[in-house]
Parts: C-alpha cells; structure tokens; sequence
C-alpha cells in the first residue's frame, strides 16, 4: 500500500491542502482491501468455507479507515462482531483475518473465535464482541485501566469503543457511559451509525435517534460526523481522542453510514425496498472516494486500478492462506481453557466417565 | 394428522393463539419487519398489525421486564429472546420478577407469560452464542421449563405454556427447526410436567430432552437392527420434572444413559443420574452414565466444536461400555 | 382522618385559594400517619418483631402524599423497596401493613413479601421492589398493557414508577425509558431524589446530577420539584400523569427531598456529619408542614395534637392488630408456589426423598 | 494461629493483597466511604484511597464489565456483589465474557478478577434477596467457583482467587461472617479444585459447602456421642469439582448424604450424587441422599423461612434414615 511515489502536491481541488497524497491514496488503498475482502468473506461463506455468523462492513469502509488512522498504535480498540474492516485497518494481515473466518489454527484468534471474534494483543485490537453492547463496559474498564499508567496527555493512551446505531439501546452503554463521566476516563465511544439494527431503523429503536446527543445524561458531549467521508471521520475521532488523552474527557461520536447489504451473510435484506437499495448503491463510499481522488489527480486510472487489483490479490492471498492452514485438531480441544492450571479441571470428552473408578466395575 | 417442520409448528401455534386469545401478543427483536432472526413469526405482523406483534430495540431486560408487567395486568405476553444467550440480559426480570411476583406478593397477581428462546450450538456460532443454559432455569422454583424434541410437542407445549399462569421458557433448538415430524389435527395437550416414552425398550433406558431426544431415538433405532432393545424418556418438562417416569423406566431396563447438550457438571443430567440413583437404586445394574458436552467455551473452529459436542456415536459407545459392564450378551 | 368539620376558608396565607382546608387537613393527616408508622416500624424492628430489611420514608413523606394525592384510583403504581409510606397513602390499613411487615398471615402479601414488597391488588398497588430498579422495566409493562384496554383521554388509567436517585443508574432504566417513549406509554418515571443511595451522594453515582434532565436521551420531558412542598409535587405529579392519559406522553419527575436516617433501619449512617444531619432534621417536612398550617389558620394546636394523637392510635392498633394476627403455618409453605398447578411440582421438605421408591430400601 | 471471623479473615487478606499487589483494585457498590454492606471493606478506603477502593453506582453489568476489562489490561480487580442475588443483572459480563475471554481470542490475554460475593437465605429477606445460585457459575467452563466454610479457608481461597489469572468467583454468606476460626499465621495455600476432608469418620459421608459444611460439622460432632462416625467432606471448589475426594470418601463408608444450601433440583448436590454413583457405584449400600432448600421463592415469615430451609435437624433424620435402610446397628 506505500508503494506509490511519495508525492506532496500543493493542492488538490476538494481536499484541504496539508493532506499528502500518499496518505489520501493509503487510505483508498485500506478502503479497497477491506471491500475486497468482505466480498470474497461473503463468497466464502456460501461455499461454506466460512460458518457462524459473518457480518460486514460492506458501505461502512470510510468509517473504518477513518476511525482507524485516528486511533493511535498506543491506544485500544474494541468493537462489534463487524470488525473485520477494523481488524485490517488496524494493521492485522489478511492472511491470518480469513483463516480466522475458516478456523483455522494460523487465524488471528486460533481458530476459536471467528468471524465475529478477531482480536491480536500486540495491536491492541482487544476484540469483537458478539453480545450486542457487551464490549462496551470492558472498553470502559480498559480506560479504567489506563489511569493507572500514566497521566494525562498528548502522549496518553485512550481506547476506542465502537458500537451499533441498536446497541444504544441497551443498559450496558447507559451504565457505562455514567461511570467513564464519573471517573473521568481516556475513551471515544464511537456509535456506528448504519441506520439499521438488523431490519429495524434507528426511528423505531431509539426515542432518540439523534444519536450523538445521547451523552446528555452524562454530560458527555457528543458529535456526529458523515461517515461517507474518510476526512472527517478521522479529524471527529481524533478530536475526540485528543481530549479523552489531555483531559480525561469521554467522549461520544456517531458517525452516519450505510449498511450496503444485509444484516449478516445470510440477510436478504427483503425489509428494504429495490429504490431504497438502489440509493444506498449510488452513495456507495468507496467508488466515490475513488472518484474524488480521480478528480482531484491524486489517483489516476491506472493507479486506481492497481490498488484495486493489489486489494484483490492480497485477498486471493488471504483466501490461499487461510485455505492451506491447519484446522484444529481435536486434541487441543482443552488447550487455552484456563490461564492459571488446577486440579480437576475437566478435560473430558463427550462420554467419558467422570471418574476413574479403581478395580471392575459391575 | 399432518406432517409439518417443527419451525411451522411453532409458527401455526403463535397464529393459533393470537386468533383465539385477544391478550396473546408477541415481542421480541426482529419478529416483525425481519420476521424473526429463524423465521418463526413470518408473517404475523401484516396479520395481526403492530399492536399485537411488537418489534423491540435490543434491551432484552427492558422488554422482558415489561412482558411481566403486562401480564401482570392480564395480557398473555410471548415474548421470543433470539437465542438463550441472550436471556443472560434479561435474567433478573426472569428470575427476579418473573419467577418471585406471584409468590412473593401471596398470589394476588400471576405472570402468565412466555419466553420462546433456542439453545444450541453445533452451529458453529462460538463461544458466547452455542450455550445450553436451560438448567439455570430449569433449577428456579416459581417458573416453567419445557424443551419440546418434536413439531408435534413444540405445538401442545407452547400451547399449555401460553395458557399457562405461570411463566413458562419455551426451550427451542436451533438444531430442530428444520426436523419435521406428525402433529395431529386437533390438539393434543401435553401437560407440562410430563415426560414421555418416547420409545419402549427393554434393556436400557436413555433419558433426553430437545435435540438430544432426537438423537437417542437415531440411535435407538440402530441398535434394534443388534438386538438392543432402548427405551428413550423424552423429558419434555424440565421443571417440573417427571422423575416417576424416569424411575418407572429405569426399574424395568436396570440401566440408563443420559444424553445432554449442556457442559456435563451440574447440566441436566446430574438430576437425572441423581434421581435415578435415588429411585431405582435396588434396580439399578450399573452407574448411570452421562453423554454431555465437553467443558470448554465453545470453539468456532468446525473440528473442535464437533469434538465438543455428543454425538450418536458417543451415545452408542457409552450405551454399549454399560451393556459391556452388565454382562449384557446380545 | 376526614373528621374535621368541613371549612373552605376563603383563604389562608401561603396557600392558594382553591385548596380546600379540610384537604390540607388530610394531608396533614397522612404525613402524620406515615411518621408515626415509620417510627414505630424502626422501634419494632429493634424488638425483633420485624426482620429481613427495613427501609423508611421518614423524611419523604411532603413526597409521599403528595404523589399519592395525584395518583387516581384507576391509575397503577409500582415502588422501591423503601414502600411504607406509599402503602398507607395509597390507602392500605396500618394493621395489615404493619402485619406484613411482622411476617404474619393478615399482611398485605400474607407475610410472604415483608417491609420490602408491599403489595395490593385491588388498590392498583403492584408492588414493592428489592431489587434496584427492578420495578420499572415491569411498570412500563404495565402502561403497554394499558394501552389495550382504552384510548387516551382525562379519563385514562396511567402507571407511575418510583425510582431511587440511585436506581437512575441502572440498565434497566435506560432501557425502560426508551420503551416508553418508542411506544408512547402512559406512565410517569418519578424519581425521589432523597439525595443519597446508601452512602452515595448523587454526584458520585450520576454524570448528570440534575437527574430530571435523563429523560434528554428519549425526548422525555423532565421535570424538578421541591419535594418537601406537598402541594408542588402533588400539582408536578398530576401534570405529568395527565399529559400521560391524553398524550401518552411518558414523563420524569424528580422529587427532592431528604432521608432523615440512615438506609434502612440498621445503618446509623456514620457517613454523614452531625452539622448535617442537624441541618436535615431543621428541614423535617413534617412539622414544616403543620407549622405553615398552623400559621395559615388551618389548623389550631389543639387539631394538630389530635391528629397526631389518632395517627400514634392508628399505629398503636396496626401494631397490636399484627401481634395478634397468627402466623403462617409451615404447612402453608407452598401455597402459591404456582399460578396454575401442573404435576410432579415439587412440595417436598427438606430432606424428604426425591421420590416413593416401591418396596422397602436396602 | 490466631482466631478470628471469617468477615475478619477476608478483610485481612484483601488488605495484604492491597499492599502486596499494586495491581489489586477493589470495585463495588458501598465498599468505600459506607465501608461495605457487611464491612468486610472497612477501612480500606482510607488506608489505599480513592484509587485502589472505587465506590461505584448501581450498575452491576457496568462496573462488573468495566473489571473483566481493567482485568485485561492487566489489573486484578476483586469486585464485591452485594449479594449474589444482584449477580444477575452482571452475569451477562461475568458468564459471557469474563469466562469466554481467555479461551475466544485463543489464549492472548486473560482476566484475573475475583468476584466476592454472599449467597445465603435465613435472614428474612424474602424471595428475591435469599438465593443461593453458585450451580449456575459452578456450571460454566472458562470460571473457577470456590465456597469458603471456615476463616482459614475464607483467607486462603480467597488469597489464591486473587492470584489466579482466571475469573474467579468466591463464593460467601451471610451466616458466615460472624463464624470464628484459627487461621494459621503463614499462609497456607489451598488450592482451587480441590475438595478436603473437614472430619474424617468410617459410617457415612456428609458433603457438603459453605455454610452447610459447619453445619455438618455440628451434626457429627453430636452423632459422635451417639457412636456415629460422620465423615465430613468439604467441597470448597465447585469449579473445578474434586471428584476423586467425594467418592474416594464414599467407597470408605459406604453411605452419603449431601446437604446443600440451594434448591433441591438440578442443585450442587445433583452433581454430587450423580459423581458418588458413577464413582462410588459398587461400595455404595444405599442411594445418596440430598438434604437441600424446599423449591419455593423464599417467603419472608420466619416459620416459612424455617420450614423452608434445611438444618441441623433435617440433616440428622436423613443420615439416621440411610443408617436404617442399610441396618446399620449403633
Ligand atoms: C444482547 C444481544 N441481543 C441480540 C443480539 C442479536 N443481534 C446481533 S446483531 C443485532 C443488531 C445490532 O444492530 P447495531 O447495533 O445497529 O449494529 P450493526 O449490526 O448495524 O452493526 C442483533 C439484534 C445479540 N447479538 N446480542
Ligand atoms: C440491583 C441491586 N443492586 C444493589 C442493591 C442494594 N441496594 C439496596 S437499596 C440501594 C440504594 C438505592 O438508592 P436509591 O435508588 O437512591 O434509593 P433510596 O434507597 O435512596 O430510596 C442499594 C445499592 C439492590 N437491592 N439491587
Ligand atoms: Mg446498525
Ligand atoms: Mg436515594
């Protein structure tokens, strides 16, 4: 994705005029792997190389990148079962994301958790969650965490808590917004705003669908950002982050964006009418990022083109990867049950008895 | 009789229901627009109209919590959690209010509502979404549990459970909405609280609920073409549980076998195998065994999750090391 | 409590015009009764006649009548655990709520359900509630199933749901809020702000202290009353309640007001200062109140001293009438276990066999 | 040895802990400045502060979510419940993710809290504030549930949760806190999974946990005078279960009984059973037997309360009963 010429144009029409090209065609190049990637992970799955649930970021790839170069090397993540976009902006190879969805031994989590449980320590990607809200309260604990580290700063770690326009609703983020404004604590919940929890519109989820506006009972100030636009989203978390690192400020953003398909793989999406759907194509955010960049001669044809076919090779590696690795073997079955080991954990299989029973039995 | 999937027994109930009884609603995530994340309400609301089929946010304790409120005041609320690891969210209103109101304000006032929810894994949905969690509830005086194995008694259970007073879960099986089966015209009412003889044998019993029952009666039928002859229980209810007919079987087969989606320690089955110690202990040939899932959270990965999870084979093999220890001789 | 001979002066200082005496009388009346009550409640309790947990309104009782005196009789309540008061105001004999809280047969819940869980069907009372917040969730329930049985209109039934200060923080409450007003539910949320949860001040449990103000995250118009002035809150309450009977529009009162004693009745609250409890006690709503009576010429000395001699008589009855009153007999242990019976229920005592085993043992 | 109470002990030992670990933070609700529910906090706000003793509000899935988080990064924060009856409206957090987080992502990271916690009826606090459900989390892989009967054991199983990197519930109750004990001045370590024998005896063995271990410890000492040896077996871990302790006792005396706190159904003493007669099959002369709480919300009134809950007495009838059945002659 660096491989262009490093370029510093003065000035490109529509875009301000410190942002160098070689970030701006980065960004389109990360944009381009993650819709690559979620179109060959929905292939995947109907070939059944991948099972569970598997939900995509498909619509939301500006969002992604840009809450992603906001989010410092030092800081945590933490987000939804919709996370593999973030996973790969976040750094992790697509290798080891795909053979994730295959569980397979090489994947980012060992196979064990798949799709919607990618996570990598080293990155600081703390997981996908798949309890709707259920990342929200250990975010707010991980931010807990970091004020035991360190005092506030520019240099301070923060985390990034994402979340779904429908996991508003749930008392989880209602608890756990109370205590980061009660103890003052470093993180950004960022709800991602994709207009629909599974078939049900943000109106007839939440009274109040001005999302954003939810931290008034924490006095936690809030913004919404067009998620269509990678620039924004960036400078709204980084904001954010800024004084969630300097001041200890929790911080609330929504970003708006639109789901392209359906809920998960297997959604048909039949609640959205053809028109509707049609719309949402036009407002599609990776052709038309590609496009400004186009026009505005950061990208020409042949680069784009490039990117893109650079996107599906990396994705083909990916597929080729994950196809080679190793699925579990059944004796590992127990490995990684405890962290700490203690007599009499059980580490029996199906129908095994309970107990050695000395001597014959009957 | 007609045959029909277990799903659209569950689905013909509901409708059933909504027509006969005008304080009969649904709610739930998705059971409307979506028309619910398995498709059991399809169709429901352009029937019955928002009023009676009502989609919720995700706020499982909100919306469980306000079901026991309005069948406080006479509706009869189904509500449907999308699987039983969700019901986690929701557990202090089930277990807390639910459960505790009709007792503790001295039967002024009954909750008769219903939690429709499935269990199981095998799906390959991880650790946090393959629970079998049903012996929580089943453990809680003041509520019902009933785990239908058949379309014929998801139909007569969820009927008597919408009847009900009390609240009653309703334990689906993501592994079962597809299975088809009889269910006669006219309605046949299981009384929850029964098991059933799902099948008679003579040599061993084998005691099951929900998918595991379906399973059993496989293997059943497998080892008749050897000349072994296997009772299967059909716990159906598992609060309250029928523990006459367990014991009754047991004194005829002298042997019993558990079978169980749950993590073996404290599942299901560890009442069962105490039961039956207690009821059958002078009958009894050998230890009641237990076929149960192994105790890890749940792997994704397609090898591990089959090595966790009982399977036929493992029941026929553990049915087969109880024989063995009996002296048994085909 | 309606023996004084009925006057409607024309007018008396500091009270409006329209306000009859005889009603002022009356609350007067039950904010006696309720301090009486709850006086001998704490008195009993350190005679080991009440058991199990014991919370009073000794403090709240200006808030106590006044939200009961907005309260119709169609309209359903549900409280906290912290219930007396509510109980008597709401028109429950002291006998059989002091028999309740005695554990006797004659209590309003048959001595199953104790200080904590007070309960009368027939007045619409449903319920004291241990666990914190417990009872919203289930009250929103209630105001959904109102919404099948009429239209809305002065005439409507509406459900009012006490809260804690403290319970504000709980899931639970964010959820049920977002219900009622998705759903446009005829119910008013009150919380009585009595400024602490145990030994936790408002501050340190709410990120937005003025807790009138949560209703911002569901467009829930909020409102804040003195909740020493019975009359404000009784006129804050029926307001609320009637925008709930003819707009279904879901309200959130907040009452202020102080708790004289500890939590419940074993804790001396040693957390508060001896200046400040000092401070609350020159607060006390109740000889406020009968002062600011005694001074509009509603009531003399001579009335005052009688009502609260008849509300120490009522007591000294509702004390002697649960003395008296018998106990539950063990046999009666499982006596609405179940709504509808079912067989194999479980009735057995402890250590009785699981089952009948045929023949002898052994 | 000095003798103290079991509040006493476990006070001490999250003090030494304090001062032993910076990485130790205590989170709950009143634990601060009201110095705990049961004051087995008292003073540790003053002594560490603010930052290591977090008073929280009540938002049990929050505060106990923002631990397995804090956990993550390495802390070891040891929440107090106030009752386990409030567990629930956690047990989203501490069932779906505390105990899934180690084994889901694979092993990367793990998360070493402690969540302390009394269960325990016999105070009147009626059925929502009387439970004892420890089966449940002593049911789910991925956690570690332990059940301190004595201060020794309250100072040392707790010592060993905090140190522990898995997710541990410590299990107390409220009739304990005033019991009184030696607790040897060094520390012992007793280690998670493993079950002991608190009296050793050659006529019947009584498992047993938590307060019904003291219980059962009263009884044998009584039934002692009357030339009755009871065996005393401690469980002290539910998760893990040490079942070669419980059975190796059994296959000596030859008889059982468990007494239990919780309800009867699909309670800790199912799992008992049903492992004494798999393991115990052939030495067993009559059927285990389970002394456990009658299956009803607890009602508030103390002669309910009473009848209701099992005791001392109870205990003795049902060991007199098996001593009868297998014609046992004093
Ligand atoms: C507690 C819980 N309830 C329900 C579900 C099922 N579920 C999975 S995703 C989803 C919709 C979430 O919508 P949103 O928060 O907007 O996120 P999005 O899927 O749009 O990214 C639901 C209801 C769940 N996983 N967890
Ligand atoms: C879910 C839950 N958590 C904790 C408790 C213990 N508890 C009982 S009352 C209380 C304080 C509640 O304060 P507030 O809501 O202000 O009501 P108040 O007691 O002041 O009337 C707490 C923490 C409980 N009963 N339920
Ligand atoms: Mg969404
Ligand atoms: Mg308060």
């Amino acid at each position: 994705m660096a491989d262009q010429p490093a370029t510093t144009e003065a000035e490109h029409p529509g875009f301000p005029e410190t942002e160098p090209a070689e970030t701006l065609r980065g960004y389109y190049a990360q944009m381009a792997l993650i819709r690559s990637f979620e179109q060959r992970a929905a292939e995947m799955y109907q070939r059944a190389k991948v099972g569970g649930y598997c939900h995509l970021n498909l619509g939301e790839e500006a969002t992604v990148v840009g809450l992603m170069a906001a989010l410092a090397q030092r800081d945590y993540l933490f987000t939804s079962y919709r996370d593999h976009g973030y996973a790969l902006a976040r750094g992790m190879a697509a290798g080891p994301v795909m053979a994730e969805l295959f569980g397979r031994s090489t994947g980012v989590s060992s196979g064990r958790g798949g799709s919607m449980h990618l996570f990598d320590e080293r990155l600081r990607m703390l997981g996908g969650y798949g309890i709707v809200g259920g990342q929200v309260p250990p975010a707010t604990g991980a931010a807990l965490a970091l004020t035991y580290r360190g005092e506030p700063g520019e240099d301070a770690e923060a985390v990034m808590c994402l979340l779904g326009d429908g996991a508003t609703n749930i008392g989880s983020f209602h608890e756990s917004l109370n205590l980061a404004a009660l103890w003052r604590l470093p993180i950004v919940y960022v709800v991602v705003n994709n207009g629909l929890g599974m078939g049900t519109p943000v109106e007839k989820s939440s009274a109040e669908p001005d999302l954003y506006k939810r931290g008034c009972s924490y006095r936690i100030p809030g913004e919404r950002v067009d998620g269509d636009d990678v620039l924004a989203v960036r400078e709204a978390a980084r904001a954010a982050l800024t004084r969630a690192r300097t001041q200890r400020q929790p911080g609330l953003l929504e970003t708006v964006s639109y789901r392209l398909r359906g809920h998960s793989v297997v959604d048909p999406a039949r609640y959205r009418s053809k028109e509707e759907t049609d719309r949402l194509r036009s407002l599609d955010p990776v052709p038309a990022f590609r496009a400004r960049l186009v026009a505005a001669g950061i990208l020409d044809e042949t680069t784009a083109q490039r990117l893109d076919a650079q996107a599906e090779k990396d994705v083909d590696d990916a597929v080729r990867f994950a196809d080679e690795s190793p699925e579990p073997r059944p004796e590992e079955l127990f490995d990684h049950a405890y962290a700490t080991p203690v007599p009499n954990t059980p580490s029996r299989l199906p129908g095994d008895p309970v107990v050695e029973v000395p001597g014959a039995v009957g | 009789m007609a045959e029909t999937s277990y799903r659209q027994a569950l689905h013909d109930t509901l409708r059933e229901e909504l027509l006969r009884d005008d304080s009969v609603i649904l709610l739930g995530e998705e059971i409307g627009v979506f028309e619910g994340s398995y498709k059991i309400t399809a169709g429901l609301l352009s029937e019955f109209g928002p009023q009676r089929v009502l989609d919720t946010p995700i706020c499982e304790e909100g919306f469980v919590g306000a079901a026991v409120g309005a069948a406080m005041l006479g509706m009869r609320p189904v509500v449907e959690l999308m699987t039983i690891n969700f019901s986690l969210l929701a557990i202090d209103q089930i277990v807390n209010h639910a459960a505790k109101i009709h007792a503790m304000f001295g039967g002024q006032v009954s909750v008769p509502m219903v939690i429709r929810t499935p269990g199981g894994g095998g799906q390959q949905l991880a650790a946090t979404h393959s629970q079998n969690l049903e012996v929580w509830y089943a453990h809680v005086p003041g509520m019902k549990v009933v785990a239908p194995a058949t379309p014929a008694d998801a139909r007569s259970l969820l009927t008597a459970a919408i009847r009900d007073d009390d609240p009653v879960l309703v334990l689906e099986n993501l592994a079962l909405y597809n299975t088809r089966g009889e269910v006669p015209e006219a309605k046949e009412t299981v009384r929850i609280g029964t098991a059933m003889v799902a099948r008679p044998g003579e040599d061993i019993t084998v005691v099951a609920y929900s998918r595991a029952t379906v399973i059993a009666l496989d293997v059943a039928r497998q080892l008749a073409e050897q000349g072994i002859s296997v009772e299967v229980v059909d716990l159906r209810s598992l609060r309250p549980l029928d523990r006459e007919t367990i014991c009754a079987s047991v004194r005829k087969t002298t042997r019993a076998v558990v079978l169980e989606d749950d993590w073996l320690t404290y599942g299901v089955g560890a009442e069962v195998a105490a039961t039956i110690q207690e009821g059958a202990f002078d009958y009894l040939d050998a230890p009641v065994r237990r076929v149960a899932a192994a105790e890890v959270p749940l792997p994704y990965a397609k090898t591990l999750e089959l090595a966790a999870l009982p399977d036929a084979s493992d029941l026929t093999r553990v049915i087969g090391e109880v024989l063995d220890a009996t002296r048994f001789s085909r």
